[in-house]
């Protein structure tokens, strides 16, 4: 049993205790290196995963965690993440007496979601979510001294820790069904007797973990800490939680539910497709009315979950294969969003120090004049988001759409292309608001003079934008690479 | 010389670019009159080769794109795509020229003018549906910036209501795009997106209401770009409030995208469609009911742009009726309408710029007598207008008659409807002249002056187009009836008209 | 007793628990209901090993009490931090972040 | 040889357009020069063309193939090259009068340029070869008959007046756009089949290629699109209904009065009733599928427009609106002369028709130019205002008098001396009788009489009270100059004599159609022996008219005050128009059209489409539901957890229905 394949998550493992070893015995101002150090080692795992076995298959720990196509493309979605999040917060948290204990937990973060992404059994997989998500509840609660921030964090904590025991729970209900928390295991059990799949109390276990991933994946019912924790932590983290976290949740179902559902033979189809469509419209209705930027962002953020999550209306390939791919694109989408209305705050605090609530959409205004750069990257975003193309969002929701479309026409069901339709109105009414944020960066007046665009954070955007158009203009090897992580899940 | 037509949709890209990256506006609008000037070169050097007494598509490219979804860059052009890739050309020097003393942001504003060069050129050419409807998407993007940037008083709103309704569209356009290529690839097993497999394989499909649910789709997407009515009323909104420029581009080059729509992927489907005899008369019912509409909304306007938006809607009501009435002569006249309407708007659009301009009002009560003061404007203003009530040695005569004359033979009560509109588009034409222009001039206007030469310049130009084309429609009629006959081909073969 | 019994008791637990997190203000006491559902998840946990006759499900244990363990310790942190800004834990006055 | 050129007929006055439109003002007198050239250049090659061709009884085809299976082409024959003559000449001599009537208009250059286009256009309406050109021509014709009458466009009511012509006109071309598309169909359904591919040679629209298909066209078809010429004929020549247009369109200038609404583009409408006449000669004579036979209806619109309007003409007192009138009335005459004719004589009628409106054209252009003459010096249109001219405008005076009898068609029958006039009109008056007497049909003879009796009263009011009497405003008054007066002595001599031309002018335009279509006419109806009264009768009411106004408005006889005031309801209606403009301008026009169905339609479109729909229902609902949806993020912690737990709820209830399970 080779572990070269779990190499990157060993290596991000010990670089962050060397990150808070380091940070004990070095002092203040050259924390500042910490950055790099962990932006290197996250780059270095990047590479290593693209290096060797994008299509490897292997199992380590009794079949607990296992690397496949699958967990490498969502590895990759994490680690891509957290590399921008961290080149932006080189940035961010300058001179901040505690950063070695943010880049610890953020790569503990960035851990635990690699775990959830290759893990095979139950236990792996609980204790990866909460590897993740207790990291990140400090994240969230990393500026100690904001009540905002703090806020945050405690709604996050508060929900996220009802929602893991809801997804406990739920374990605890299928590991009694059917003897065993190992998932392939599992998915036999159902196999063979599908009496006891289709009993009440089995269905009952799967609501739990519905709900256990459905707080993840801040899908309604479960989202109401998305946009608060959203807007309160420091955008670095929100990006963070909004591209990489969230996936972990589409993961974990992709890897169990999906699989459960199709072993159980019973349709959740309607049951799935109405949560998604009241997700996405609820998300961007709710969006078209707000203010500040990053609370926008969450709910378009909700929304989008709404897109992905239609992969589970129909299990087929095709349809996994688009909500991997909007996955990647959201991943890029959001996280750089997030990180651009990171560098407006950055601008209007140095505009005048203590300026309250610094998304808010009017210091967007003439963005296009004060930083060109960000103004564009943020443009390119929101079309992308919006799914227009050539971008990484407008392939995404294609496949993805087209994989409901073709259902649709299979099982020759209206109701299933309402819901295209339903999905393609939304869409098409998110462009109001995003439409809005453009208007204010490049119709309205500057209320400031240009600024200078501090070079981590625009490395961290434009790496953004370049995946983001790039997925748009050469898809093919991503679809691939979709396509091939759908494989695994053999529907 | 093969890859003609990328070059040609490549250097206004580049142009673009380089425009938005000039600082002065004197570098800004020489680049872009360089670009678009090479691009119409490059057009011209196409049409002057292009064989009109063949159907098929001529200087085709291809290049692999997306293997796994079967999307491949393919370009050409045929007698359907070529006046309008001409047109295009011809339009968008003319109005980087009419704007030539444009000062707010200039090298944004020649920049997206450039752009949207880019995205027709790109929807008239591109033979795959996946890169049709990209470009068919990024042509709103300019627009929506020309609209909101350099916009009237309600910009906002008629931008994005622009931009929802038209995206809106597309998007049911593209789930009937799905539809086609998911049909197409269970039926060869392989994907693809090249526009006439798709299209060739439409006829497979069994049920035929999966056909005509395609079918309305896709004539959705189209009609409401074109627009017709009751999916128009984006259009007078996003007329009032854009920029000249930006009224020039829409409505001689985007609505055509709709038309083109119209014979691209309607035409071809109608005769395999579950239910022809329907859908037939539907789209005979919007075109004559867009032409009656348009009119006498046109006549209701206080406003002279508004009118001319209004008139639009009704000019391209010809050309879904020509379109519908699947004769070759009529379907020809309509694309001829495309072409010619695309001529003249322009000029109607730049006289209600002119008129603005140094007016500072286009409301016709508030106007009057300004012939006074500009003879040139009135010269070419009042052609325009002739032209657009379709005075005969004027192409839109050429067109309209042909529609008429031809559409009778399977539509006969539709163009006795279509007829009537004839008097009233008359009457508001004349009725704006009269109050806008003529009688005795309305001091409050205080000193007015007339157009600038580059403004007169360009309309002249397009007069003239409008004349030649009016005595002399063969060089692009011969190609557009060519290929009409082909299109009509499998219409006679299905025997879908009596 | 019966497998039944055991789960009845968790259930019950689980109900207390969400009927705390629900109706409570405090966040001590949210905390604490929190390590209730935990708990009577725990408790399903063991008494399926049990009855299935397979230890997975005492590791599976284990492994949640150490989290639990380590999730409250978060928690506190958090609910300090927020009393040294906001001189309270009531929940109900926490709501700068909202619409 | 000339017939090489015959292009150039056309083309020459094209030309002169393009320069004096362009360089007009650096040449002298507006550019004025060049049109008369090029017009007389026109006239020179028809006159050559008519000589080569009068001989051998030869007619002049030439044809180009243009688009879509139609042709641009030449056709002189007869019928065609008369016309020709007539156009070209008396557009020469107006053109040399304008020069003295315009001497003081800053804008020479556009009216020359527009007046040699106007000459271009009415000229290729005569010589095209097609009726698709013959459209595209008269089209042109109406648009500068639009440009000319708004010349002096700062006129508000020159301005509404140009509106309405076009306006007016355009109802009748539409009429015969309709006709031309029935007749496409139905033409591209014989020779092409379906109009997919047109045999090469072939032009569907060419006329000789349409008489040759008559006989293949359903008969009903054919009534339908005959009618629709015509109703293109009655807007182009002011028929009743649509002869609104005529009388507002005196707001032009004079020289554009007599030049396009006398001589020449009113009496276009005649001309293609003319053309196309075997179309209609071959309309089923009986009522035939409920649709009546064309003439029959030419017939008796054009009577009954001759008597309508000359009953209006009595008591206008704007000399150019009596003028006006008057055309009207005559261009009924030449109507009623193709329906009755048509019926009694075959294709002789448009021999007869076509005479009448040669000479109609002379003595008409010769009323509207003396008439010039007299606004020229005089400075009103207003008759009242004037009288006593004789004494200080002899020659005005004379030629006018001249006109005026030529237009009352007095003469001496029997021996047939006469003005121009007496020799047409009369001749269609008894044709009108031949016709009672063969259909026992005398409605449109007595039209016809009466309409010569008003007449000859009002066009005598007219002169009596410009030329005699004292003087009834201090207006200084001088005779016009020699430019404009010899123009005048030119067209009066043409009103004196071109009638002796009469029979030689019918031999040669009952050649015509037979020449086109190598089929033999009608043969030649041995004349009907007529009751003297009967030939006497027209001459006998001029001559009345004559005496009548004579005693009311020279010698005063009896007091007219009664009768012209507004408390008669008879003048009134008259001097009103039959409240004409106020039910076609206001009514139809603004009440219905824009008030009613423009406005609806605006405000569907406005206030239902778009606030309703899209704004009300659409947006404001959308952003009513967020606001009230954000309002639920409480930001109450346990409010969150509340809804998390009740989601799942709901989920495992929905559920346990969906599947009750164990």
């Amino acid at each position: 049993m080779n572990y070269n394949l779990l190499a990157p998550e060993i290596l991000l493992t010990l670089l962050a205790l060397v990150v808070i070893i380091l940070g004990l015995l070095m002092k203040e101002t050259s924390k500042n290196m910490l950055g790099y150090v962990s932006a290197a080692g996250l780059l270095a795992s990047i590479v290593y995963i693209l290096g060797n076995g994008m299509n490897e298959a292997a199992s380590f720990f009794y079949n607990s965690l296992t690397v496949d196509p699958l967990s490498q493309v969502f590895k990759l979605i994490f680690l891509i993440v957290s590399l921008i999040v961290v080149i932006a917060s080189i940035e961010y948290f300058r001179d901040n007496r505690n950063q070695d204990e943010y880049y610890a937990l953020l790569l503990l973060a960035t851990v635990g979601m690699m775990v959830v992404a290759s893990a095979n059994d139950l236990v792996a997989l609980f204790v990866g979510f909460e590897l993740a998500s207790m990291s990140t509840y400090v994240l969230a609660g990393f500026e100690k001294k904001n009540p905002s921030s703090l806020e945050a964090a405690l709604k996050y904590f508060i929900i996220g820790s009802l929602s893991s025991a809801l997804m406990l729970f739920g374990m605890s209900l299928v590991y009694g069904i059917t003897g065993s928390t190992n998932i392939p295991a599992i998915i036999e059990f159902f196999k063979s007797n599908p009496m006891v799949a289709t009993s009440s109390l089995d269905i009952v276990a799967m609501i739990f973990l519905v709900a256990g991933f459905g707080f993840k994946m801040a899908l309604v019912p479960f989202h109401m800490w998305a946009p608060d924790t959203y807007e309160g932590s420091p955008s670095v983290v929100s990006s963070l939680l909004a591209a990489g976290s969230k996936k972990m949740g589409f993961v974990a179902a992709f890897r169990v539910l999906v699989l459960a559902l199709v072993a159980i033979r019973i349709d959740l189809q309607m049951t799935f497709a109405i949560l998604a469509i009241i997700t996405m419209t609820y998300g961007n209705v709710v969006a078209i009315s707000q203010r500040s930027i990053k609370r926008m962002l969450a709910y378009s953020s909700i929304a989008q979950a709404g897109y992905i999550s239609l992969a589970f209306v129909v299990t087929t390939q095709m349809s996994i294969a688009g909500g991997i791919l909007l996955a990647l694109g959201h991943a890029l989408m959001k996280g750089g969003a997030f990180l651009a209305v990171a560098l407006v705050g950055y601008m209007v605090l140095s505009d005048n120090k203590n300026a309250k609530n610094t998304d808010d959409l009017g210091n967007f205004a003439g963005l296009g004049k004060r930083a060109p750069i960000t103004a564009f990257s943020l443009f390119v975003f929101f079309l992308a988001l919006a799914g227009i193309p050539p971008s990484a969002g407008f392939v995404g929701k294609f496949v993805l759409f087209y994989s409901i479309t073709v259902a649709a026409i299979n099982q020759a069901s209206s109701w299933l292309l309402i819901v295209v339709i339903i999905a393609i109105l939304n869409s098409a009414l998110s462009i109001y608001y995003y439409a809005r944020v453009i208007k204010y960066m490049y119709v309205l007046p500057p209320n400031g003079e240009k600024i200078k665009e501090p070079v981590p954070y625009v490395v961290a955007i434009l790496l953004a934008v370049i995946g983001t158009i790039g997925i748009g203009l050469y898809p093919e090897p991503f679809i691939q690479m979709a396509i091939n992580a759908a494989k695994v899940l053999g529907v | 010389m093969a890859a003609l037509i990328s070059l040609m949709i490549a250097i206004p890209l580049i142009g673009a670019i380089i425009t938005f990256l000039t600082r002065t506006r004197e570098q800004a609008r020489l680049v872009a009159l360089l670009a678009s000037g090479i691009s119409l070169v490059i057009s011209l050097i196409i049409f002057s080769r292009f064989d009109s007494s063949i159907s098929t598509i001529q200087f085709g490219e291809s290049y692999p794109w997306i293997a796994s979804l079967g999307v491949s860059l393919k370009f050409g052009v045929d007698g359907i795509g070529m006046p309008l890739v001409l047109l295009s050309n011809i339009v968008i020097p003319l109005t980087v020229i009419f704007a030539w003393g444009e000062t707010k942001e200039a090298n944004r504003f020649y920049g997206l003018i450039l752009l949207e060069l880019v995205g027709v050129l790109g929807v008239f050419t591109s033979l795959d549906f996946f890169v049709f409807y990209i470009f068919w998407e990024i042509v709103l993007i300019p627009m929506y910036f020309l609209i909101s940037i350099w916009g009237g008083p309600r910009k906002d709103y008629a931008a994005i209501k622009f931009f929802i309704y038209t995206h809106v569209a597309s998007l049911v356009m593209l789930l009937a795009i799905f539809s086609l290529y998911f049909n197409a690839w269970t039926i060869s097993g392989t994907p693809s997106f090249d526009m006439f497999y798709l299209l060739k394989n439409y006829s497979v499909i069994q049920s035929p209401l999966l056909k005509d649910a395609i079918f309305l789709a896709l004539l959705f997407g189209f009609i409401v770009k074109m627009p017709a009515v009751p999916f128009h009323t984006w259009l007078p909104d996003a007329h009032v409030e854009a920029p000249t420029a930006g009224s020039v581009i829409l409505a001689a080059l985007l609505l055509k995208m709709g038309g083109y729509g119209l014979f691209r992927v309607i035409l071809p489907l109608l005769p395999y469609s579950g239910s022809p005899a329907k859908l037939i008369t539907l789209m005979a019912i919007i075109g004559v009911l867009s032409i009656l509409y348009g009119t006498f909304l046109a006549l209701a306007q206080r406003d002279l742009k508004k009118m001319v938006a209004y008139s639009s809607i009704s000019h391209m009501g010809y050309v879904t009726l020509g379109a519908a009435a699947l004769i070759p002569l009529s379907v020809s006249g309509a694309m001829y309408q495309q072409f010619s309407h695309g001529l003249i708007t322009c000029v109607l659009f730049m006289s209600c710029g002119v008129i603005q301009h140094s007016a500072g009002t286009r409301i016709i009560g508030d106007l009057g007598g300004i012939a006074k003061h500009m003879p040139k404007l009135t010269f070419l203003m009042l052609a325009g207008f002739l032209a657009s009530l379709g005075l005969p040695g004027m192409s839109g005569f050429i067109a309209e008659f042909l529609v008429l004359v031809n559409s009778y033979f399977t539509l006969p009560t539709f163009v006795i409807l279509a007829l009537f509109g004839i008097v009233f588009t008359a009457g508001y034409h004349l009725w704006a002249m009269q109050r806008a222009v003529f009688g005795t001039y309305n001091e409050k206007l205080g000193h007015i002056h007339d157009g600038a030469n580059y403004e007169m310049a360009s309309m002249g130009i397009l007069i003239l187009l409008i004349i030649f084309f009016g005595l002399n429609p063969n060089p692009v009629l011969n190609m557009m009836t060519t290929n009409a006959q082909q299109l009509l081909k499998f219409v006679a073969l299905r025997g879908v008209i009596t | 007793m019966s497998l039944y019994t055991y789960l009845l008791i968790s259930a019950i637990i689980f109900a207390i628990g969400s009927y705390g997190i629900i109706t409570q203000r405090s966040g001590i006491k949210i905390l604490m209901c929190i390590e209730l559902l935990l708990n009577s998840a725990n408790l399903n946990l063991v008494a399926f090993s049990s009855f299935n006759g397979n230890a997975t499900g005492q590791v599976f244990a284990i492994f949640s009490i150490a989290i639990a363990a380590a999730e409250a310790a978060i928690g506190f942190a958090i609910l300090v931090a927020l009393f040294r800004v906001r001189d309270t834990i009531n929940l109900d006055d926490i709501n700068i972040l909202r619409w | 040889m000339f017939s090489d050129y015959a292009a150039f007929i056309v083309l020459l006055p094209v030309i002169a357009f393009v320069l004096t439109l362009f360089l007009g003002k650096k040449l002298y007198s507006g550019g004025a020069l060049l049109p008369i050239a090029a017009i007389a250049g026109s006239f020179i090659i028809s006159f050559g063309i008519f000589l080569e061709i009068y001989p051998k009884d030869g007619i002049v085809q030439q044809s180009w193939p243009w688009f879509a299976g139609m042709n641009i082409g030449i056709l002189i024959d007869p019928l065609a090259v008369v016309m020709l003559m007539m156009v070209s000449f008396v557009s020469l001599l107006i053109h040399i009068y304008a020069v003295g009537y315009m001497a003081h208009d800053p804008a020479k250059p556009r009216y020359f340029a527009e007046t040699s286009l106007f000459t271009a256009a009415m000229l290729s309406v005569v010589l095209s070869d097609n009726i698709l050109q013959f459209f595209i021509s008269w089209e042109l014709v109406g648009l500068c008959s639009f440009l000319l009458i708004g010349f002096w466009y700062h006129k508000p009511s020159a301005a509404a007046a140009a509106k309405k012509a076009f306006l007016v006109t355009r109802v009748g071309d539409v009429l015969f756009l309709a006709g031309i598309v029935l007749l496409y169909v139905n033409m591209s359904e014989i020779i092409a089949g379906r109009g997919f591919t047109v045999p090469a040679g072939n032009f569907i629209l060419q006329f000789k290629t349409m008489f040759a298909a008559i006989p293949l066209i359903n008969p009903t078809q054919l009534t339908y699109i005959t009618l629709l010429f015509f109703g293109g004929a009655i807007g182009k020549s002011g028929q009743f209904p649509l002869h609104g247009w005529l009388p507002d369109a005196m707001e032009g200038p004079t020289t554009v009065s007599a030049l396009i609404h006398a001589a020449t583009m009113v009496t276009a409408g005649v001309y293609l009733v003319a053309r196309t006449f075997p179309m209609f000669a071959a309309t089923p004579s009986t009522i035939s599928a409920g649709v009546p036979d064309s003439l029959l209806i030419v017939a008796y619109v054009g009577g009954f427009t001759a008597l309508f309007a000359a009953t209006m003409g009595l008591v206008m007192n704007d000399i150019k609106r009596v003028l006006a009138y008057s055309t009207v009335s005559q261009l009924g005459y030449m109507m009623l002369a193709l329906g009755t004719a048509g019926a009694v004589v075959g294709a002789q009628a448009v021999g007869i028709s076509m005479f009448h409106l040669i000479s109609h054209a002379f003595f008409k252009a010769l009323l509207f130019l003396c008439a010039g003459s007299v606004i020229h010096a005089v400075g009103t249109n207003d008759i009242r205002e004037m009288g006593g001219l004789f004494s200080k405008m002899k020659i005005t005076g004379t030629t006018m008098l001249i006109a005026a009898l030529a237009l009352a068609g007095i003469g001496i029958p029997f021996i047939n001396i006469g003005t121009a006039g007496f020799f047409s009109k009369d001749m269609i008056i008894e044709k009108a009788f031949e016709y009672g007497q063969l259909k026992g049909d005398f409605i449109p003879y007595a039209f016809a009489i009466i309409a010569a009796l008003l007449t000859s009263i009002y066009i005598f009011r007219l002169w009596f009270m410009t030329f005699t009497g004292t003087p009834r405003s201090e207006r200084h008054s001088h005779e016009s100059p020699g430019v404009m007066t010899r123009p005048l002595m030119i067209l009066a001599l043409f009103a004196l004599f071109f009638g002796f031309a009469h029979l030689g002018f019918y031999d040669y335009l009952n050649k015509n159609f037979e020449l086109l279509t190598g089929e033999k006419a009608a043969p030649e109806s041995g004349g009907v022996q007529m009751s003297p009264i009967v030939v006497l009768l027209p001459v006998l009411v001029g001559v009345l008219g004559f005496l009548i106004s004579y005693a009311i408005y020279h010698k005063k006889m009896l007091d007219m005050s009664k009768l012209v005031s507004s408390q008669n309801p008879l003048y009134k209606l008259l001097l009103n128009r039959y409240y004409e403009p106020k039910i076609g301008a206001d009514i139809i026009g603004v009440k219905l059209t824009h008030d009613v169905v423009a406005q609806s339609g605006e405000f569907v479109d406005r206030k239902i489409i778009d606030r309703l729909v899209i704004d009300n229902i659409i947006s404001n609902t959308l952003f009513k539901l967020g606001e009230f949806i954000r309002k639920l993020q409480t930001g109450v912690v346990q409010n969150y957890a509340s809804i998390t737990l009740l989601g799942l709820g709901l989920l495992i209830l929905l559920l346990r229905i969906k599947f009750g399970g164990t």
